[in-house]
């Protein structure tokens, strides 16, 4: 199992290594992974969002992860960031490094700590087992020293940026760059608590760490992209590529992990001339989004499990008013209430086969932060294309991780959002069997004289409310076809690895990482393992036997249960499908993401 | 659809036969006949462009109405057609959003959202036409069902203490809240446009007789019938002596103490006042975060937003 | 295609033909499709009504079909009722009689009549092309003899009831029942409204239609079955099937076609010391409905796919909680509000993976008016011995058909239904790991002094919130499990036909009755057809594989869509599970029930 | 379950310590902590049979509540537990139902539950810690929270008119309403204690800071820290000439026209009045029926019905 660093050694030391002691080892390491682990009113997250930034910015790759504790503030927590030089895909199955503020930060973490790992932990509150052998210990007195450089009073917020200079000392980080990023971070307050931070990383980075350390830790340099990187995490990319897509209006009820993407939006569209509306609960939300959208604009709506049920009805009116729409779930542990700040992916079946009646919608699933960009600007165009509901899968993983892409192209990716009133001619029907539905919006002048109403009872070609047993066939053939459309038109999606052998593993969703690391680790062994991943679930691409034919098992990695039947969620839709019985499940539910390692168990052995 | 149109220059004028869709499929004799007439009288005094008309309702008897306009329309799901409504008017201010629908559809499954939708103030204008019963379902107790009603689901007689909708519509802030009767057309007419020239959230209840499941609800407010059809006796402020008596629409207290009085109660404007819409205040923050931003294109403002994000 | 009544001749007139003419060639029938075509405030449907009672009380099978007209009262509607001295498993594809009382009755249903058929038509509105010569035809001023018999006053209500006084001459119906029927239902009325309808029958019955008919219709007498026979429809069955259970409590929001079964409830529970809540809305009512299932009662809420809809959230506490709960879906065509009145079985796929999360729950169907009755029981003794959410289907047909069936062992099968708040001792856990759930309701003592809260979040086994991996994967297998005992403890249905051959139809739901009548046409034809049918649809009961194995063709006959990839609800279903590719689908999507034609076209071409 | 268990026969008192569970999950400093000292005490001052509390609650920081007390509980889905607490009155009349909650789970998305449990008069008492903010979510807008309160939902500051509790619950039909604040234990206490009293659908709204995501919101009715904490002045019908200025608490208008003073407004019972409950009216139906039908047995009755169908 080598998801551990890649650990490459060097006999010249590199030539920026400043006050290094030369008694040092010193390392070029491609990847590194530290896991913060206090309590979250420490701000473990922010000294983690500016290592991820960092590496944003020096074109590095990096992945997060972190906990939210379910007491209502504060608690125990932890914030893991790996950073590589090369392709990180998942926040790393083991840690390199091991920050422990708290004893039991350190009891309940240490075994995450990889052998030959380095315990950075904080003497002042914490004793590690002096009988473990298979550590670098290193004890500072970060509580102490926080509070003799602060003066006392801020020591709480202090710690974290202590923390921070520390490891930028270990790495060899880039001082200057850390440096603006706090200044960019603090400048917008007041001048003392730029001038605490600072203080803070300071005393951090002055600490002679190095004096324990028997390695010299520098990340392998890399060469600058041509594109600058973006960091953000899973809810910014999405909100940033509804707007990217030209969405301008939505509403929306706060639930976790959903909150920070109506937040963003509620903040952000006024800038763009939308609006983005708080409504009293989901059921209101998504009808105040579909009056936005029959209003002529690409309206979104979106929330976690429990809300997305309620908004079930007013999805169907969309399939069967052919309203577009765009539905985010961003899927937490479930069912009910469940495990609000955990992830799963069991919400699959609900948006496929949720609604009553045979009620066609897309549905689309992100697989990495920048994915989330990507998809909300496919997701609209198809909604728009199709005039159709559109559910925009995530989950708690990618929705809390930060991750750095490539700056998206903005120039050529903006979508133009005003509604299309122009006139209709006489022929106009709003619900014309011959072609797809694209609805005049009120404010459309309808030059025949006929003014179209859109409606959620079976209806003939004008909207008109009608029994008959023939238009009833015909208007659910029309709805159905255009799943089918959208499904000729998408892309059959990439093997990664090779393009046949015995086992080929299917995801979809967040576990895009873990999947392709469980690939790459297994061919870097020496093994054959493959893997494609599906964005577009509902409807499946065509195409999908001729791959699956190349292989002896088809393994449907998802974090959801077996169900009934020992078939997870997305394996029991391939299999209806395909009727393939070497279609098979692993599937897992105890609301983590999947572990390299635990791919690599059920698909290898 | 956008391909080049010819456009007639001259519009013709908005007669009761442009808006005049399908035949109603409501029983004869049903009060909202009448309350559909209102609608075309109105909409033919005033001469709105035909293409800004958004008729919308929910689900029942009354809430067929969109079908029967030739305006723009959409026909929704059971009691949700204020947030619907809500979408559209926060959207689109160029339109004029109507909305329809019966007693069962605004206060039973829809009450919630209509509250919300008052405090709000969303600018739009909602005819609620109330029978006192559940009409498409077959006759259910409805919220407004008096005590003693035999339904379906009381076959022995209503028991729930019902809705009183003034007293609802008026606690939960909506700034124009009036009362009208099916077989009082010009009243009707006079609420209606009273109501659309409002700014901000304006209900008109309607008694709309389901001669169907309810025949003879509304009697006692029926004056060929032997009842009374009293109209509230606004304030003139005329500084006459019988003003003082009058009602005040702005007062709030003396509004809800009228919405207290025995059935059939009063007729006309219980409740009008001037407070900032949701649109007029969400246009303004729009407008400022604009001006702060100087008016950057679209494109712009997100470019900046990533870069700070690099 | 024989769904014609078989008829057989007979030499000899049969005794009792009363003052018929001796020119007739008397026929034995065993069965006969009578439609009656009007509008529906002219009362066919109580006119249908009587003739299904009274082939209830003459120990004969029955089955009625009505249309509901989407004008909001009145309208054309139909009523046809089907009599059989033998089985009668559908309303029938085709009538052998048609009763047209208006020129658009004859128009729209003169197609509906079999060859050789007979119409009987009010002259006074009717008139039959003069060029059609495939039916026989028989012209009686209806309305005209129905004022002169009343007097003009009530003719609109007496017409149906001069129209059973002509069919109980035309078939030799027992006066004596029938009248006795009147009696029965116009009794509690003023004794006006009685003696009306009696000289409406009496004008009916004598009326000299046997002048222009070439036959004497007799059905063949039914031997006297040992149980007496219940007459009522589906959603009859389903209220008293739920009291039989024990069920004493619910709550409901109206909307068609479920309305009357609350509407029973609500009257009728009261006479058991229950109650049925009328709630403000869907999410109210199955709210409202848990609470009684957690003070102790199992609850009974229900609709049709809208509020259905609206109930997702709720239930899918049911499942987390591991409440008891009986849900009602009446199911209408879909999606959105679609066809109020026309029948569908769309919602089998919600039903299944309705909810957010993995929220297991037990779906049932009813295949039959009678079988309406039996899964109310069933159903209620898997909530109870699971502590689950158990879905019970009808369909618009089942709810509005009228069927004759034996009467139930009620001293047999009449449940208790009193909350267990016995004491429980100190072991007790609400959500022990071992065991499955039965929950201490309000009011039962805790010995040990810790009292249970129930809950929607994951929990551990005392009901407290955790967010423990392994408690989450341990509590999701248990609730899981549940589905997985269950399914090892129901029967394998029978195969109708011969066990093995080339084709098996599946059916579910109210499909039952053509599905089975195809497989005896086929049959009687020399061609070989077999059928199961599913009553439990999930979980699916174990051993449907080994039936499967025995046939070329396994169709299953659904009235839904194919969905994007060709296949209906519940093939897709059966395809996950057994990855079978000889299971295939026949769907339609018209609104109305299969015709044994269909199927037969469908499975045999 | 059911096999013999010894059931000791002497109770023992009910103690604070018999009626605590977990250890609350609220921040340090939460109001909510003193709510449930509150809740306790009542208990302990009432001794009810231990086993026939039941404490049920929806989502929110504040819907927490059943995990802290030891007693049958239920911790229910967002916005529904009024529904689920009326089921359970009304099926069990053994039972003392307390229901507790949030603003936003309250006029939120429960607003509509709210109000019908409140017009049908079921027999409960809801305590609702209304804190002006979403707690649990982290700081969104309430239907509580003022005008100008920045949240992350108005980062510019609320603008939408918030939902007056007061009035809502009047207006809607509640029997018995009255405010307190959380910082004012016997107050707390006595409200309490008379809404348990109370026939019918009571409410206790009690003003409990989010010192976490809204502190100080409170502080203007904080003695301590400045504010005034005004009680309402009861009439006493004691025919003194002060009386006539007090408050009558049957009086709809008058307790109207209380919850109209700004905030912080004044704490106590705004109203009390009685109107049979639902519970009252369905039991008197069912006994009504049963003695018609001579109490016969269930089978007989089902028996019956079905003889009628043959
Ligand atoms: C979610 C949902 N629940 C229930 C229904 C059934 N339903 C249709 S209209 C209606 C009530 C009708 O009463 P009201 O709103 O007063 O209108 P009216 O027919 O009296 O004009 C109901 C319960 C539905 N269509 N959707
Ligand atoms: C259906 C649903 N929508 C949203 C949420 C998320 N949520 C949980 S609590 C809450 C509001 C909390 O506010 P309030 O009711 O005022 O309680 P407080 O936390 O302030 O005590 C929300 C929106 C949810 N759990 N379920
Ligand atoms: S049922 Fe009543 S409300 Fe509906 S159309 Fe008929 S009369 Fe009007
Ligand atoms: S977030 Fe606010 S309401 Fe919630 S526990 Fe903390 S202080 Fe209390
Ligand atoms: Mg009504
Ligand atoms: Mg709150």
């Amino acid at each position: 199992m080598s998801t551990s660093p890649v650990v490459e050694e060097h006999e010249t030391p590199s030539p920026d290594t400043g006050g290094a002691r030369a008694d040092l080892r010193p390392e070029h390491i491609r990847d590194a992974v530290i896991r913060l682990a206090g309590n979250s009113q420490d701000g473990i997250q922010s000294a983690g969002a500016f290592l991820a930034r960092l590496a944003g910015r020096s074109s590095q790759d990096v992945m997060t992860y972190m906990t939210i504790p379910s007491t209502i503030s504060g608690g125990a927590s932890i914030f893991q960031v790996r950073i590589g030089s090369g392709e990180v895909l998942s926040a790393g199955d083991e840690a390199d490094f091991l920050v422990a503020f708290y004893q039991h930060s350190y009891d309940e973490h240490i075994h995450y700590l990889r052998e030959g790992g380095v315990l950075l932990y904080d003497s002042d509150h914490v004793q590690p087992d002096p009988e473990e052998k298979r550590f670098v210990h290193v004890g500072v007195p970060i509580t102490g020293l926080t509070i003799e450089a602060l003066g006392g009073t801020a020591k709480d917020k202090g710690k974290n940026i202590f923390v921070l200079g520390l490891l930028a000392k270990i790495f060899h980080f880039d001082v200057e760059k850390l440096k603006k990023l706090i200044a960019e971070r603090f400048g917008g307050k007041s001048e003392d608590v730029l001038n605490t931070a600072l203080m803070a990383f300071q005393a951090g980075f002055a600490y002679p760490v190095g004096n324990v350390l028997t390695r010299l830790y520098h990340f392998e340099p890399v060469e600058a992209s041509d594109r600058a990187q973006i960091t953000m995490d899973g809810n910014q990319a999405l909100a940033y590529g509804l707007i990217a897509a030209g969405v301008r209006y939505g509403a929306g009820y706060p639930i976790t992990p959903w909150s920070s993407i109506m937040e963003i939006l509620r903040a952000e569209l006024p800038k763009y001339g939308g609006l983005f509306v708080q409504a009293e609960d989901e059921l209101g939300a998504v009808s105040l989004a579909l009056g936005m959208s029959y209003a002529g604009h690409l309206a979104i709506t979106g929330s976690a499990g429990p809300g997305i049920s309620l908004k079930t009805e007013a999805i169907g009116w969309a399939s069967m008013a052919e309203i577009p729409l765009l539905v985010v779930n961003v899927q937490r542990g479930g069912p009910s209430t469940g495990l609000p700040t955990n992830v799963e992916q069991s919400d699959l079946y609900q948006a496929i086969f949720g609604g009553h009646g045979d009620s066609p919608r897309v549905v689309l699933a992100a697989s990495t932060v920048e994915d989330c960009f990507y998809i909300a600007l496919e997701a609209a165009r198809i909604a728009r294309k199709y005039s159709t509901p559109v559910f925009i899968l995530s989950d708690t993983s990618l929705a809390t991780r930060i991750e750095a892409f490539d700056e998206p192209d903005l120039a050529q990716l903006m979508e133009n959002s005003a509604p299309d009133i122009s006139p209709r001619d006489g022929e106009f029907k709003p619900y014309a069997l011959d072609h797809l539905t694209h609805h005049a919006p009120p404010g459309s002048r309808m030059l025949g004289g006929k003014y179209p109403v859109v409606t959620g009872l079976e209806h003939d070609e004008m909207g008109h409310p009608t029994g008959s047993p023939k238009l009833h066939t015909a208007m659910t053939a029309k709805r159905r076809r255009k799943l089918q459309d959208l499904a000729a038109e998408i892309p059959v999606p990439e093997v990664h690895g090779d393009p046949e052998g015995d086992v080929l593993l299917v995801g979809w969703g967040s576990t895009y990482g873990p999947i392709h690391e469980a690939v790459n680790v297994a061919r870097e062994r020496g093994e054959t393992l493959s893997a494609i991943h599906l964005r577009h679930i509902h409807p499946l691409p065509d195409g999908l036997e001729q791959i699956f034919s190349r292989f002896q098992r088809v393994l449907v990695v998802e974090m959801n249960d077996e169900g009934p039947y020992g078939y997870g969620q997305l394996a029991s839709i391939l299999r209806a499908r395909y009727c393939d019985p070497k279609i098979r499940s692993l599937t897992k539910t105890d609301g983590l993401t999947f572990r390299v390692r635990e791919i690599l168990e059920g698909a290898l052995q | 659809m956008t391909t080049a149109i010819a456009i007639p220059e001259e519009r013709e004028k908005l007669t009761k036969k442009a808006l005049t869709a399908d035949h109603p499929t409501w029983c004869p004799g049903c009060g909202d006949f009448a309350v559909l007439a209102a609608y075309y009288k109105v909409l033919e005094k005033r001469q709105l462009p035909h293409e800004n008309i958004v008729t919308l309702a929910g689900i029942g008897c009354s809430s067929r109405f969109p079908y029967f306009v030739n305006s723009h329309g959409a026909h929704f799901i059971h009691g949700r057609a204020v947030p619907l409504a809500s979408g559209v008017s926060l959207s689109r201010p160029d339109l004029h959003v109507f909305l329809f629908g019966g007693d069962g559809d605004g206060f039973s499954i829809g009450g919630n959202h209509l509250e919300h939708g008052a405090r709000k103030n969303i600018n739009l204008t909602y005819v609620i036409m109330d029978n006192f019963v559940y009409g498409l379902t077959k006759k259910q107790t409805s919220p407004t069902s008096p005590i003693g009603f035999k339904s379906k689901t009381d076959p022995t007689g209503a028991i729930d203490h019902p809705v009183n909708p003034m007293k609802k519509l008026i606690s939960a802030g909506a700034t124009f809240v009036a009362r009208s009767h099916a077989t009082q057309v010009n009243h009707m007419i006079q609420m209606m446009e009273r109501a659309m020239d409002h700014q901000g959230f304006s209900v008109v209840e309607i008694l709309s007789e389901c001669v169907e499941f309810f025949p003879g609800a509304f009697d006692s407010s029926i004056p060929r019938k032997g009842g009374t059809f009293t109209v509230i006796d606004e304030k003139k402020w005329d500084n006459a002596p019988e003003d003082e008596a009058r009602h005040d629409v702005t007062d709030e207290i003396a509004a809800y103490r009228l919405a207290n009085l025995p059935f059939p109660g009063l007729f006309g404007v219980f409740y009008d006042i001037d407070r900032p819409t949701k649109n007029a205040l969400e246009k303004k923050w729009i407008a400022d975060t604009r001006t702060k931003l100087g008016n950057r294109s679209d494109l712009e403002i997100l470019q900046k937003t990533f870069d700070r994000m690099k």
